[in-house]
């Protein structure tokens, strides 16, 4: 039994494990010890995996020994690999640098379970990645979506209640949506592995049930990805809940759904239905539009800090989806890079929020008033992840937005709307970052509040070292570029 | 990181410069020590490619490989060379005089000033020595935002106000307009390598040259054509040294350098000229020209009126570059450094009178002449180098992009820079008179005398830098003649 | 015999529905609360048993009929027990609003 | 059994339909909970009326009977999961809205909103 | 004959559900509630399905229906209207119930032995489970073995519910679980009911004994891991009802909880690890003896024991920290 077979069911397993034993332990450090430990080793296992994948290509792994169709198998591609990555990468970070934030949210008692709840979610996100099978994607979709509630509902604001019980209600129908979509899917084809599926929804493709259950699928993951029209429950549940939660959502939680509803839409459904990349395009190439264009907007005029940064990821969301519906494979790449350089950009500015959250209790844009002298490498942080989401060269964020633009050039005429698009929402990223850096920076403290010292070392750290890897992976894009382009490969892989 | 190690050396020295100056940022005397010698250094290391490029070869180095195909690479061509020599000894002329300056004034956050100082050199080092488009708007984008908190360095309200204008246009021309077009370039001919006679031709033709090149020449904020010109005047909120450093030596400079490379290595000169739709950019600069001259006419702020006679002088450049002829390119290079000279020495001259007396509005200046001497002598040929008087650099510039003009009849550009020269001697001109031969008006805070003297110092420096260069302009030409004749 | 085992369980599904169906017709018409309980009650006990012997009868010597003996069994203890329960609720509520009223009233 | 077929589907159709709308319309949060639960009731229905064979019996086999045919086993593992997941939510959202209730007073979601807006 | 049977059930279904949505008195709304999950049971049952049908029915009807009157003993029972106009949700479901029904159109009928359903993966199941793990209940074969990761998954969404309630209504304070202190609980229940203590004292045993039953014989008739701990929880929660929370947690400690919650989830993911170790695939239950079928066998057993613990844990510690809430 060598350790490098079993590796994909380690991936999931070892988060498993830990979350009951963390789950009623006495010490909140211990627990919080634990939970870090477990999710550095998560991320080297998924740095392992991606070596063996770049290596080797798909990694196929029969759980309980049964084969594909009869058995639930597990499937692990470039795409998936590059999700992993996020996934772990995003949930140690926000572990190593949150320990100071949450200390200061939760209390000391319920910590051991909440940091269970972490690993749940954990679980979760990195087995809907992993799993070729669509009913368990539902059920490892049900139990990152739970433990994210959990985790959400920690914020110490009351607000957070209101805000996670909107999310779970649309959180729930969107699962249930996909549910029925699978349900009319298996209906017609009688199996639930996705390349199996895959192969047998030739013969029905043009039946009507397939036609909803495509629809279905695309509303419900839609629902839990944020996508525009039914974004609602994003900007409360990430302003409300606890700092390092956010950071750990707003990096790979919605992607994790974009990620299911690419597979789906390109792996099972681009190659049989025949005009699906029209329908496909048509459908989401204008909601992307729109989302950009809002979120942005919405960042323009918005106060409170963190719900800034969700609608800018809610604009975000829109550049990936953007990327994916110009149906090509420099479209796909793009795609696929944002949600790996968006993950970083996201990361380093919310994690600057935390610092700051850790120092002032209010989150208000006006609060931040000559922040800048008392907390200056908290606000040079900030200033470097927005720079990243702007899209400066030399950040990971101009890779994207290169990659994004050359995708639309290739569109010819409706590309030069997407490009319009791409540039305006970049200058009112411009607009809503540089609001923060002048209040920051030319403000001036009013009298009576209490002088602020700068963040907490176990919270800056980490900080910049994403910093440093949006500028490195700015400079030397190979890594996620690589596993896009391969990513994008394999699932146009009928088109091509 | 392979290549010739002098460009990277060029391109990275100022930053670690700027580490070094942050590190010794409570001891001024170390920090002022630290700049002059990185300043120094980088002045030896730039000139000591010389040589290599005059002899015709063409240095490369290579940083970084972001993108499959395009690297952040470097190729040391005449243009680049001559621009970064000429950032390098402007830098410590103006590293001296900012100490004079900065102390002069007790100005606070020096320490953040010298810092951003030398990024802005690493940029600029960078744009010179771009070997492809990448690069080059890499650096450009890097100038950007590290001159920003030179211009907001103040930090009260208008400050705050004027710079947001200036990083608005500026950020919103390079992401708006500069980059889809390199991105056009990029789709369409597969590779942004700067090779000379261009890259174009046979990939875009027709009226979408026109559009491509109305995407960059006002993508490029950075050279202040008309419409998008508003950044220069709100950046006057800047102290002085930080106005040169804009006008002489960086930013501005490598708006023009930009546009200059662009036609002579991107578009190509004979393909351009063959082009009908490419014709407006010769209105466009004519236009600039002209109104820029009118408008600074009527300022009655020193700085605002130098402000636009850069606008003016830096439409100049691109007039000469839009002409299109060999002549005309090597009269852009050539007036790139003369108004380089004459430009630095009249901001000189008007903070050295800021730190003196404050004053700043030109009513005040009658008489100031005896009172501050070398600093009114160093203004007086500044101005004349402006007009374009023989014994100064800017006759030299001027007759070469008359050359030039003459070459191609093109009448409106003949017409353009006659009438120029006279509307920058009508507003510059009464200004010296008045300073010399007219009684003191306005009566002086303190009875002062001349400026701390390493101001002083700078000044006459580059007063005799502009005179100089009327006489050893020679190397200078050799140099851009290069770009005319076809490589060796 | 297995024609009178037959006939026997045919008797008493026959017996079963008919006092299922009186119960049902009870608990429409009769007026009050106690009143429909003690009709619905009636179909619990004595329709209930009619019906599942009536079934063990049909299934023979089987483990179904164990099966069927302790549905029966469950149904005898909890059915009246419900019972009770909804009464002495119903009872305690209506005592509650009467001396409400009273107080009201005074 | 042509007609049960569609009236199957029709049923679930229309319970989807009024858990959707207990979902939107009612403000209540306990009632929209209650929806939901209708609304995933009715996806089982769908399931499980996908896996019946006509003269089928439940997929248990007995040694004994040898050609005996059995319904399809999957939709069946497949709704005991969903039915638990089901459960699973509505436990955690009776207990968001205990909180709400301790934090608010109230479990009317206009006025939670209300108290949030002047907030 | 079924026809008429499974066309009422249908039918009364769509009353209850529509009289649920109608009715302002959520105590109402709540028992219609547990109504409909048993008209669901039997319809399942109709229809072929038994386990499911006994999943509803112990989940659906008895623990959901504690829970929500759990929650409305802490919240308010009368809704009250919030006036806002009704249109956009009717327009918004009468599209939806459009769709849907356009993807009725050609499906295969109810029933019939050739759709695609019955072609392709569950054949495989019914003739190949007498062969590779021979139990009758191919259902708990294919929960227990084949989508043993789904059930893995499954436990885990339990578990999450459980830790996500308890840190939500949990004490807050260093080691007790549940919101107010065992002694602090009601101590009362039905005391001066004399009948409902009496037959609750005389079912309570049974109840338990039915669970195990359910618990052991999921492999040869309906019944598993999920319904077991549903029965079990159920009964636990009449004797806490009758005797009073104190006793009940008297019987079944905090502690006790504890090691349910944790042993139920490790048991099932340790019988995984164990597969892995001893050179099979994760939950590849045929490694774990030296002939395989007995070691799927066994594997199973195992795996139901684990979820029976921890659905049995979770469930009565969520009842516990609702009741153990103080009405505000």
């Amino acid at each position: 039994m060598t350790l490098t077979a079993q590796l994909p069911a380690l991936q999931v397993v070892l988060p498993m494990l830990t979350a009951p034993l963390v789950a009623f332990l006495r010490l909140p450090q211990l627990s919080w010890l634990a939970t870090t430990v477990a999710s550095a080793t998560a991320f080297g296992i998924a740095v392992l995996l991606t070596q063996a994948v770049l290596g080797t290509g798909t990694l196929d792994y029969a759980m309980g020994g049964w084969p594909a169709p009869y058995g639930i198998a597990l499937a692990i591609d470039e795409f998936g690999a590059l999700l992993l990555l996020i996934v772990t990468g995003a949930s140690t970070i926000a572990l190593l640098a949150g320990k100071a934030s949450l200390d200061q949210q939760i209390e000391s008692a319920r910590q051991p379970l909440f940091y269970a709840g972490w690993l749940l979610a954990l679980a979760g996100l990195s087995g809907i990645v992993m799993t070729g099978d669509a009913f368990n994607i539902f059920v490892f979709m049900e139990i990152s979506s739970l433990a994210a509630y959990m985790l959400v509902a920690g914020g110490p604001d009351r607000r957070a209640l209101t805000a996670v019980f909107k999310y779970l209600i649309m959180g729930t129908v969107g699962a249930t949506f996909y549910l029925i979509g699978i349900g009319l899917v298996y209906m017609m084809t009688g199996t639930l592995n996705l390349a199996d599926m895959e192969a047998r929804i030739a013969e029905v493709a043009d039946l009507k049930p397939i036609l909803v259950a495509a629809g279905f699928i695309t509303i419900g993951l839609a629902l839990k990805a944020a996508v525009f029209p039914l974004h609602a429950w994003l900007p409360n549940a990430y302003t409300f809940a606890p700092h390092a939660v956010t950071v750990f959502l707003a990096a790979c939680s919605t992607k994790v759904s974009l990620y299911v509803l690419l597979r789906f839409d390109f792996f099972v459904f681009q190659g049989n239905l025949e005009r699906h990349d029209v329908q496909f395009a048509g459908f989401l190439l204008p909601l992307a539009l729109l989302a950009i264009l809002v979120g942005s907007l919405a960042a323009v005029f918005e106060r409170n800090l963190k719900r800034l940064l969700a609608y800018s990821s809610i604009a975000q969301i829109g550049y990936i989806l953007l990327g994916a519906s110009c149906v090509s494979l420099l479209g796909l790449t793009a795609g696929i890079v944002h949600m790996f350089n968006h993950a970083l950009a996201k990361g380093a500015l919310f994690l600057a929020v935390a610092c700051i959250g850790v120092r002032l209790s209010r989150l208000w844009v006006d609060d931040l008033a000559g922040l800048a002298r008392q907390m200056p490498w908290t606000l040079a942080a900030f200033v470097a992840g927005g720079l990243s989401l702007i899209g400066i060269p030399g950040t990971a964020g101009f890779i994207s937005k290169w990659y994004l633009i050359s995708a639309a050039l290739e569109q010819g005429l409706t590309g030069v709307l997407t490009i319009v698009v791409i540039v305006v929402s970049s200058l009112l990223a411009v607009v809503y970052i540089w609001r923060i850096v002048e209040v920051a920076y030319f403000g001036s403290r009013d009298a009576q509040s209490p002088p602020v010292s700068e963040a907490p070392l176990s919270l800056l750290l980490p900080t910049w070292f994403i910093v440093i890897a949006n500028v490195y992976f700015g400079l030397v894009p190979a890594l996620p570029v690589d596993l896009a382009s391969a990513a994008a490969r394999s699932l146009l892989g009928h088109l091509l | 990181m392979t290549g010739n190690w002098q460009i990277l050396a060029a391109v990275l020295l100022p930053l670690l410069g700027a580490i070094g100056i942050a590190a010794t940022g409570t001891r001024p005397n170390l920090r002022e020590t630290v700049t002059l010698a990185t300043a120094g250094a980088l002045t030896l290391i730039v000139w000591s490619l010389l040589p290599a490029v005059l002899a015709g070869g063409r240095p490369t180095a290579e940083l970084f490989r972001p993108l499959a195909d395009l690297p952040i690479a470097f190729e040391v061509e005449p243009l680049g060379m001559l621009f970064a020599a000429l950032a390098s000894l402007l830098w410590i002329v103006n590293s001296v005089y900012s100490i004079g300056y900065m102390r002069g004034n007790q100005e606070k956050h020096q320490t953040r000033f010298y810092v951003c100082f030398a990024i802005a050199l690493s940029a600029a080092m960078g744009i010179a020595f771009a070997g492809n488009l990448l690069t080059l708007f890499l650096f450009y984008e890097v100038l950007t935002l590290s001159t920003y908190p030179l211009v907001a360095h103040k930090g009260d309200a208008a400050t705050v106000r004027q710079a947001r204008v200036y990083i608005g246009i500026l950020l919103a021309t390079s992401i708006g307009l500069l980059l889809p077009a390199i991105l056009w370039i990029y789709n369409a001919t597969g590779t942004l390598q700067f090779t000379s006679g261009g890259i174009l031709a046979g990939h875009i033709d027709g009226p979408a040259l026109g559009l491509l090149l109305f995407l960059c020449v006002f993508g490029v904020g950075k050279a202040a054509v008309m419409p998008v010109h508003r950044w220069l005047p709100a950046a006057m909120v800047a102290p002085t040294p930080v106005s040169a450093l804009l006008h002489a030596v960086a930013v501005v400079k490598a708006g023009v350098f930009t546009i200059t490379k662009l036609i002579i290595y991107v578009f190509g000169i004979d393909y351009l000229f063959a082009e009908p739709s490419a014709g407006w950019l010769i209105y466009a600069a004519a236009f600039t020209v002209l109104a820029a001259s009118i408008v600074a006419l009527r300022q009655t702020n020193l700085k605002r009126l130098l402000a636009y006679s850069t606008i003016g002088q830096l439409s100049y450049v691109v007039l000469a570059a839009a002409i299109l002829k060999p002549l005309a390119e090597v009269g852009a290079a050539v007036h790139i450094v003369a108004h380089a000279f004459g430009k630095i020495t009249l901001f000189f001259a008007a903070g050295a009178i800021y730190t003196a007396c404050k004053k700043t509005e030109i009513d005040q200046l009658r008489g100031i002449g005896r009172r501050m001497p070398w600093t009114m002598a160093a203004f007086t040929i500044g101005a004349l180098s402006m007009v374009g008087v023989p014994p100064t650099a800017g006759f030299v510039s001027k007759w070469f992009i008359l050359a030039g003009a003459f070459q191609s009849d093109n009448f409106v550009a003949i017409f353009t820079i006659i009438l120029s020269t006279a509307l920058n001697a009508a507003y510059f001109l009464p200004i010296v008179f008045r300073a010399w031969f007219r009684e003191e008006n306005v009566a002086p805070p303190s009875n002062h005398g001349e400026a701390p003297w390493p101001a002083v110092l700078a000044l006459t420096i580059t007063a005799f830098l502009t005179l100089a260069f009327f006489v050893g302009n020679q190397p200078v030409l050799d140099l851009e003649l290069q770009l005319v004749r076809p490589q060796p | 015999m297995s024609l009178f085992l037959d006939l026997g369980s045919w008797v008493l599904f026959g017996i079963g529905s008919l006092l299922l169906f009186i119960g049902a017709l009870g608990v429409l018409r009769l007026p009050t609360l106690f009143t429909r309980m003690h009709a619905a009650s009636l179909t619990e006990s004595l329709g209930t048993i009619a019906v599942l012997t009536g079934i063990m009868l049909q299934a023979g010597l089987t483990l179904a009929t164990m099966k069927l003996l302790a549905i029966l069994l469950f149904l005898l203890l909890t059915s009246p027990t419900s019972s009770y329960a909804l009464a002495n609720a119903a009872l305690l509520a209506r005592n509650r609003d009467q001396t409400r009223e009273q107080a009201d009233r005074k | 059994m042509q007609l049960l077929g569609l009236y199957n589907y029709w049923v679930f159709v229309v319970l989807l339909m009024i858990g959707f709308y207990a979902v939107i319309a009612k403000s209540n949060l306990i009632k929209k909970l209650i929806g939901l639960s209708i609304f995933q009731a009715a996806v089982f229905l769908l399931y499980i009326s996908m896996d019946k064979v006509e003269g089928g019996t439940a997929p248990i086999i007995q040694a004994g009977v040898p050609d005996q045919i059995y319904s399809n086993p999957l939709p069946q593992v497949l709704i005991l999961t969903a039915i638990v997941v089901g459960i699973s939510t509505m436990a955690l959202g009776l207990a968001i809205v205990v909180r709400i209730k301790e934090a608010y007073g109230t479990i009317e979601e206009h006025e939670a909103a209300a108290m949030d807006s002047e907030a | 004959m079924t026809i008429l049977l499974a066309v009422f059930l249908l039918t009364m279904l769509v009353i209850t559900a529509v009289a649920i949505v109608r009715t302002r008195d959520l105590f109402a709304a709540v028992m219609l509630l547990g109504i409909f999950s048993l008209l669901m049971a039997a319809n399942f049952f109709v229809l072929d399905a038994a386990d499911v049908a006994l999943t509803e029915a112990a989940v659906g009807a008895g623990i959901s229906t504690v829970l929500f009157l759990g929650a409305l003993a802490l919240t308010a029972a009368r809704e009250r209207e919030s006036g806002d106009s009704r249109w956009l949700p009717l327009v918004v479901v009468v599209i939806m119930a459009a769709t849907v029904v356009y993807a009725t159109f050609d499906k295969p009928a109810l029933g019939d032995p050739n759709a695609p359903v019955h072609q392709h993966v569950a054949p495989w199941y019914l003739s190949e489970t007498p062969r590779l793990i021979d139990i009758p209940n191919v259902v708990t074969a294919v929960l227990g073995s084949y989508r043993g990761y789904d059930t893995l998954g499954e436990v885990f969404v339990v578990f999450t519910a459980g830790i996500a309630v308890l840190f939500l209504l949990g004490s807050g304070r260093p080691g007790e679980l549940f919101s107010r202190p065992p002694d602090e609980l009601s101590t009362g229940g039905l005391k001066h009911h004399l009948i409902p203590r009496v037959v609750g004292k005389l079912l309570i045993p049974f109840i338990i004994l039915f669970g195990l039953y359910v618990q052991f014989h999921g492999e040869y008739g309906p019944g598993g891991g999920f319904q077991a701990g549903a029965i079990i929880a159920a009964g636990v929660i009449l004797y806490a009802l009758l005797e009073g929370e104190t006793r009940a947690l008297a019987a079944l400690p905090e502690s006790a909880l504890k090691v349910m919650v944790i042993g139920g989830a490790l048991l099932y993911t340790l019988v995984g690890v164990v597969c892995m170790l001893m050179g099979g695939n994760f939950l590849d239950y045929s490694v774990l003896s030296t002939n395989s079928v007995a070691g799927q066998q066994l594997g199973i057993i195992l795996i139901e024991a684990g979820v029976g613990l921890a659905v049995t844990g979770v469930l009565l510690s969520i009842f516990h920290a609702f009741a153990a809430r103080a009405t505000a």
